[in-house]
C-alpha cells in the first residue's frame, strides 16, 4: 500500500477536475485509494485536454487515411509524402484559455508547443501560421489581448527562427470572455528517418532534456478544461513563461543527436509535462517505465513529486536512449548549453512507477492510465438552422463606392499587415508566397537537386457560417482552404484541425461540434485531403456564453515546380478579369450584411463539394500552366471585395462591366456564393480560358478588364486604388494606436 | 517629485534573461555567482509634490500599465 | 573568395547567410562555432542574424564576449572583411569593432518588410557593384535596429562617408516614413574607419534570386567577391 | 550576498521604451507625468561576504557584460 500523506477528500478530487464517477472508476482500477500524486497522474491523463473524453467518438469519424499520409493523428504531428523522399509534418494546437490570461507568454507557449510537436518527429520547421480570433474592437480588453498575442507570436517564432507566413485574425463579440490563438507549424524531413513516441526494449534509459523543471503551469492542462467564471484571475500563477533561445537550442540539439543515432524513442513534455510524455512512451511500446525524479534538473529547490509530474515547464523533451550510446548524447546536449539528466527506465512490468527521496510515490497500470481513461457519448440536439434569406430582404448600398470603402475598412476585411509584419516571414530565404495572398507559398529543394517543389499553406474557416449551419459550415472551412491553395497553384494533399468549441456537457454545444465534424469529414473526402493531425479545445465558455463554433482549418498543399505559382495581384493592363462559378447573391451571414449592416442572419452559403472540386482542379490547371496571371478565390466579401483585394495588391484599377443577370446587383456583387474565383489572362488567352472552362463543365465569364487607377463598374462606382488601399491598410493600425 | 518603479518576476516564474546573463558571466569567469534575475526599472518626474497622492497614482499606474502582475511584482519608491 | 560564417548559440539567419554565399561566389562558406578560438583562412567572415543568447540583456552583448571574438578582431585589424548583419550589426557594435549602438525600433515593434537603401558609399569593398546613390529593395526582420551613436561619432561617421545604406522612399529621399526603426538620420549601415567591416540591419541574404522576389541583394557578395 | 545592479541610459541617449511608457501614461489619463525613462534592474547572488570585494566583481562585470557603456550608466548596490 502507498503511503499518503495527503487526505484524498471529495474537495480535493473535485479539485483536479474529476467527477464523481470518474473517481470511482480510479478506484475500481487501482483496487485502493490513489496517493496524491497518482490523484494528480490520474487528472492530468483524464481530463478534457489529454484523453479527448467527450470528443474521441467523433473524431474516430473523420478520414484520416491517404495515399500520402504516412502518420496520421496520434502522434505528435501528422506525416505526408511528398515525394523524393520527403515529407511534410504538421499540427496545429490552441492555446486559448492561457492566451486569454496572459496573452503575450500564453501565445509564446503556444507556438513553442507546437513547434516542439514537429521537429520531436525528426522535422526541421519550414512554416509557422496563426489562426487568432478576438472580441469585438470596442469591448475593452480586446485592444491589450490583440497587442500582446501578437507580440507573442512574433517573440517566440522571429528568434526561433521559423517564418510566419499565414493566419487568420477576426473579430467578433463572442470571444469576448475567450480569445482563440491557434498557432500551426509545418517541418520537413526524409520518410526514412521519422522518430516516433513509442518506447522499445526493456532496460533502456530514460533521459530529460532540454530547460529545468519549474512549478510553471501547475494543472495547465487542467485549467485548458475548465470554464472560465468571474474569478478566473484566481488561476493566474499557473502561467507558463517561454523561452524561444531554449527551444531553438533543443531543436539543434534534437535533430543532432537524432542524426548520430542514438534516439529509441523521443516525445516533448506537452500539456501535463513529465507525466503525458513519460506514459504515453511506456503504454505505446507496451512497456513499464519507472522515473526517479531526484535526477531531475529543476529550477526551484524543495518541489514535491506532484509538482514534478504536473509541472508544464517549457522546452523539454523525454528520450528512450540507445544504452551505449548515452555519453554521445550527453556530449550534444552539453555543446548546446541544454540540460541532460537519465531519469528512469523502461521496465516489463507494465507499471508507471514514479519514486522520489527512496520513497514510491506513485505505482499504475501504465497502459490503463491512456485506455482507460472515461470516453462519454455526451447527449446533443439537433442544431437550429437559420432559414435561407432572400436577397429582397438585405437592402442594397446607396452608394456603392462608400459601401465598398467600408467593408474593405471594417475590423474583419481590412488588411492585416499590422499583424503580419510583426512576424519574420522570410527567415530561411524560402518564402515564395508572402502573406497577404490566398495562401503563403515556401520552397523546398529536392535533396537530389532539380527544379524546387513548393508547399503551400493556409488557415480557414467563417465561424459565423458554422453556427448558422455546423454542417455547412464545417464544409466550407475545408472548402476555402481547397479554394485558397489551388489558387495559388498547390494540389491540396492534406489538413490539420483546431476544434474550438463551448462546454461539451451542453447538447447544443455537442449538437454544433457532431455536425461540424460531420460536414469537415465530408469535404474532405470529396475533395481528398484528409486529416493528419488536430487538436480539440473545448469549453471555451464564460459565464455560460460559449464562442461562435470554430473548427479552424489548417490546409496543406503542394506544387511540382514552385515557380509555377502566381498570386492575387492584378499584373497587366488589358488583362481580362474572368470569374468562375456560379454566382446566385447569396447574402445570408455575408461579411456586407453584419460589417455594413450589423446583422447575422440567413443560412449560410451552401457548399457544392463536386462544383468545388471541379473548379478548382481547373484554376489549379490553369495556373500550372501559366494560362493566367492573377488568381484570387472568392470568400468573405464576395465578388467585389475580391476584385478590390487583386486591384490593390497590384496597385491597378479593374474595369468591371455591368452583369447581365436576374441576381440583383448588391447580391451579385457582395454575395458568398462557393466554388468562386477570379483569374486574369491576357486577352485571348481569356477567351481560350473561357471555352475550355465551358467543356470542363465550370462555368466562366469575362467580368470586365484591367486598367486604370480606379476600380470602376459601369456608371455606377469609380473608386481610386489609392482610396481603397487608404481604407483597407489603415483600419488596424488606427484602432491598435487609438487609446 | 522624482518617482523609481522596479519591477521584477514573482518567485517561481521562469527569467530566461537572468539565466542567459549567470551563464553569461560564469562564461566570463566570473565565479560563485548565483540566483541572477532580471528586472525592469522606469524612472519618472510627477507634478505633484504631495508624497500620498504620487504614492497612490503610481501604484495605480503599476497596476494598469508598468506590471504585469500576472507574473510581475512592483516595488515604489519616491525620491 | 573564401568566406565563414560564424555561429553562435540563438543565431538563426547562418543558413540563409551561407547560400548567398554560396549562391552568389559559387564557394561554400565554412561554419565556425563560437567556441572556437581561430579562424580559418578565409577573405570574409560574416557575423549573421537572430537572435544569438536569445537577445537577452542586450542584443548582440552575450555573443560579443565569445571565445571566437579575439580571432574576428584579428581578422579585422589584418584589414580582411567582416560582414555583420542584423544581429552580427548588433554584435560589432557590442565589440566595438563598429561604433554606436542599436536600440528599441521607435514603434516597439519588431518588424519585417522590405524597405529601400540609398547606397551612400559606392566605393566600400561591399558595395562596389553599385552605383553611388542607387535605391536598391532590401528586407528587414528586426526588434532593435534603431542605430543611434553620440553626435562626435554621428559628424566622424558622416565627414568620412562612412554611412553606406540609408532607409529611403522610392525617389531615395530620407523621409520619416522611409524609415523604419528610427535609426538617426536614416541609417541602415556603416562602415569602420579602415573600410573593412560593413555592419547593416537590413538582410541582402534574402533577396539574391528571382524566387524571392528580387536580386538586389546579391550586389554585397559580389562586391566581396570582387575585391577578394 | 545580495546584489542589485540598475542600467540606465545615459542622458541624451533616445529611449524610445520610456518615451511610449509616458504616451501610454497619458492616454491612461495620468496627468503630470514627464520624463519617462526605462532602465534595466539585474539582481544577483554573490559567493563572497566581503564588501569591497563584492563591488570590484560586481564593477568588473559591469564594465565587461551588464552595461554598453557606450549608451548606458549602471550603479551598483550590495544589500
Ligand atoms: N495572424 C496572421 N498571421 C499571418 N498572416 C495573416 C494573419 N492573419 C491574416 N494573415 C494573412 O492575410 C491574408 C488575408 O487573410 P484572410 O482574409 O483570412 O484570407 P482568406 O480569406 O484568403 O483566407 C492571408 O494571406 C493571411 O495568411
Ligand atoms: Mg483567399
Amino acid at each position: 500500500m502507498l503511503k499518503n500523506d495527503i487526505a484524498i477528500t471529495p474537495e480535493l478530487i473535485k479539485a483536479h477536475g474529476l467527477k464523481p464517477d470518474e473517481y470511482q472508476r480510479i478506484l475500481d482500477l487501482i483496487g485502493r485509494e490513489p496517493t496524491w500524486t497518482e490523484l494528480g497522474i490520474f487528472s492530468a491523463m483524464w481530463n478534457e485536454h489529454c484523453s479527448y473524453k467527450s470528443s474521441k467518438k467523433w473524431l474516430k469519424q473523420l478520414p484520416t487515411k491517404g495515399a500520402r499520409v504516412l502518420i496520421g493523428p496520434g502522434e505528435n504531428a501528422g506525416v505526408v509524402d511528398i515525394g523524393d523522399g520527403q515529407a511534410v509534418v504538421f499540427k496545429m494546437e490552441s492555446h486559448n484559455h492561457p492566451s486569454y490570461i496572459e496573452p503575450y507568454q500564453g501565445a509564446t507557449t503556444g507556438v513553442g508547443g507546437i513547434l516542439r510537436d514537429v521537429f520531436t518527429m525528426g522535422a526541421r520547421p519550414i512554416a509557422a501560421m496563426n489562426a487568432l480570433r478576438f472580441g469585438a474592437p470596442d469591448h475593452p480588453k480586446t485592444r491589450h489581448i490583440v497587442a500582446g498575442v501578437v507580440a507573442g507570436v512574433g517573440g517566440y517564432g522571429n528568434s526561433f527562427g521559423v517564418p510566419t507566413v499565414g493566419g487568420e485574425v477576426e473579430f467578433h463579440p463572442r470571444y469576448n470572455g475567450n480569445c482563440l490563438v491557434n498557432a500551426f507549424a509545418a517541418g520537413l524531413l526524409k520518410t526514412d528517418e521519422i522518430f516516433l513516441s513509442e518506447a522499445k526494449g526493456v532496460g533502456m534509459p530514460v533521459v530529460y532534456l532540454g530547460s529545468k523543471t519549474g512549478r510553471d503551469g501547475m494543472g495547465g492542462a487542467t485549467m485548458a478544461s475548465a470554464e472560465f467564471d468571474d474569478d478566473s484571475h484566481e488561476k493566474r500563477p499557473t502561467v507558463q513563461v517561454g523561452d524561444p533561445f531554449a527551444e531553438k537550442l533543443l531543436l539543434e540539439a534534437s535533430l543532432e543527436l537524432m542524426a548520430s543515432g542514438a534516439v529509441i524513442a523521443i516525445q516533448d513534455m506537452g500539456a501535463a509535462g513529465l507525466t503525458c510524455s513519460a506514459v504515453e512512451m511506456g503504454a505505446k511500446g507496451n512497456l513499464g517505465l519507472t522515473l526517479n525524479l531526484d535526477k531531475v534538473p529543476t529550477r526551484e529547490p524543495g518541489m514535491t513529486a506532484y509538482e514534478m509530474m504536473l509541472s508544464e515547464s517549457q522546452e523539454r523533451m523525454l528520450m528512450v536512449l540507445h544504452p551505449h550510446l548515452e555519453e554521445k548524447a550527453e556530449a550534444i546536449f552539453r555543446k548546446w548549453g541544454l540540460d541532460f539528466a537519465i531519469v528512469g527506465e523502461t521496465t516489463d512490468t507494465l507499471r508507471f512507477v514514479v519514486e522520489h527521496h527512496g520513497q514510491v510515490m506513485a505505482d499504475l497500470p501504465i497502459k490503463d492510465l491512456g485506455d482507460q481513461a472515461p470516453e462519454y457519448d455526451r447527449p446533443w440536439v439537433e442544431p437550429k438552422r437559420q432559414p435561407v434569406l432572400a436577397a429582397a430582404d438585405v437592402p442594397a448600398p446607396q452608394d456603392y463606392g462608400r459601401a465598398l470603402l467600408d467593408l474593405v475598412g471594417s475590423p474583419n476585411q481590412s488588411s492585416r499587415r499590422w499583424v503580419w509584419e510583426q512576424y519574420d516571414h522570410l527567415i530561411q530565404g524560402n518564402t515564395v508566397q508572402r502573406p497577404g495572398g490566398d495562401a503563403a507559398v515556401v520552397r523546398v529543394e529536392r535533396p537530389n537537386g532539380g527544379h524546387a517543389k513548393g508547399l503551400a499553406f493556409t488557415c480557414d474557416v467563417t465561424p459565423r457560417y458554422v453556427e448558422a449551419d455546423p454542417y455547412e459550415g464545417g464544409k466550407q472551412a475545408i472548402a476555402e482552404s481547397w479554394r485558397n491553395l489551388s489558387a495559388v497553384g498547390a494540389l491540396p494533399i492534406a489538413v490539420t484541425d483546431n476544434l474550438n468549441f463551448g462546454n461539451p456537457e451542453r447538447p447544443e454545444i455537442i449538437g454544433q461540434f457532431v455536425h461540424a465534424l460531420k460536414g469537415v469529414g465530408e469535404a474532405c473526402i470529396a475533395l481528398d485531403m484528409p486529416i493528419v493531425s488536430g487538436n480539440v479545445s473545448l469549453y471555451n465558455e464564460t459565464n455560460g456564453e460559449a464562442i461562435l463554433p470554430t473548427p479552424a482549418i489548417g490546409a496543406v498543399g503542394l506544387m511540382d515546380d514552385v515557380t509555377r505559382t502566381i498570386g492575387v495581384a492584378l499584373a497587366a493592363d488589358g488583362d481580362v478579369l474572368v470569374l468562375i462559378g456560379d454566382t446566385t447573391g447569396w447574402l445570408g451571414q455575408s461579411s456586407y450584411l453584419y460589417e455594413l449592416h450589423g446583422r447575422e442572419e440567413g443560412a449560410p452559403p451552401p457548399v457544392d463539394l463536386a462544383a468545388e472540386k471541379r473548379h478548382g482542379d481547373f484554376v489549379r490547371a490553369a495556373v500550372i500552366d501559366g494560362r493566367v496571371t492573377a488568381a484570387h478565390d472568392l470568400s468573405s466579401g464576395g465578388l467585389l471585395v475580391g476584385v478590390a483585394e487583386m486591384a490593390m495588391a497590384g496597385a491597378k484599377g479593374a474595369r468591371l462591366l455591368l452583369p447581365e443577370t436576374e441576381v440583383p446587383l448588391h447580391a451579385f456583387l457582395f454575395g458568398e456564393d462557393q466554388a468562386r474565383y477570379v483569374v486574369t489572362a491576357a486577352p485571348e488567352d481569356a477567351s481560350r480560358l473561357i471555352v475550355d472552362a465551358a467543356m470542363a463543365g465550370v462555368p466562366a465569364t469575362a467580368i470586365g478588364a484591367v486598367g486604370g487607377d480606379s476600380l470602376t463598374l459601369g456608371g455606377l462606382l469609380t473608386v481610386s486604388i489609392d482610396a481603397l488601399s487608404q481604407r483597407h491598410e489603415s483600419w488596424m493600425p488606427n484602432w491598435m494606436s487609438a487609446a | 517629485m522624482k518617482a523609481r518603479v522596479t519591477v521584477t518576476l514573482k518567485h517561481g516564474v521562469l527569467d530566461p534573461q537572468g539565466k542567459a546573463i549567470q551563464g553569461a558571466l560564469k562564461s566570463l569567469g566570473f565565479a560563485g555567482v548565483d540566483d541572477v534575475r532580471q528586472g525592469k526599472l522606469i524612472e519618472l518626474e510627477l507634478a505633484t509634490a504631495d508624497r500620498a497622492e504620487a504614492q497612490a497614482q503610481l501604484t495605480d499606474m503599476c497596476e494598469k500599465l508598468l506590471a504585469n502582475t500576472v507574473i510581475e511584482n512592483y516595488r515604489i519608491e519616491l525620491i | 573568395m573564401k568566406s565563414a560564417v560564424l555561429v553562435f548559440p540563438g543565431i538563426n539567419r547562418e543558413r540563409d547567410m551561407a547560400r548567398a554565399f554560396r549562391e552568389v561566389t559559387g564557394v561554400e562558406p565554412i561554419m565556425v562555432w563560437h567556441t572556437e578560438t581561430e579562424l580559418p583562412d578565409v577573405d570574409v567572415v560574416a557575423v549573421p542574424g537572430g537572435f544569438s543568447y536569445g537577445d537577452y540583456l542586450r542584443c548582440g552583448a552575450i555573443a560579443a564576449r565569445s571565445p571566437i571574438i579575439p580571432a574576428l578582431r584579428a581578422h579585422a585589424a589584418a584589414g580582411r572583411h567582416v560582414l555583420g548583419v542584423c544581429n552580427g550589426f548588433q554584435i560589432l557594435t557590442e565589440t566595438g569593432l563598429l561604433p554606436g549602438a542599436l536600440m528599441r525600433n521607435a514603434s516597439l515593434r519588431f518588424v519585417c518588410k522590405e524597405v529601400r537603401l540609398r547606397v551612400d558609399n559606392a566605393a566600400t569593398a561591399f558595395t562596389s557593384a553599385y552605383a553611388p546613390g542607387q535605391v536598391i529593395r532590401c528586407p528587414i526582420a528586426h526588434g532593435e535596429g534603431n542605430y543611434f551613436a553620440d553626435p562626435e561619432t554621428l559628424a566622424e561617421l558622416e565627414g568620412e562617408g562612412r554611412v553606406v545604406f540609408r532607409y529611403c522612399d522610392a525617389e531615395g529621399r530620407i523621409t520619416e516614413a522611409a524609415n523604419p526603426n528610427g535609426a538617426v538620420d536614416g541609417i541602415a549601415g556603416i562602415v569602420n574607419a579602415a573600410g573593412n567591416v560593413l555592419g547593416m540591419m537590413p538582410h541582402p541574404e534574402n533577396l539574391i534570386e528571382a524566387l524571392q522576389g528580387g536580386l538586389d541583394g546579391r550586389g554585397i557578395f559580389e562586391s566581396l567577391a570582387r575585391a577578394a
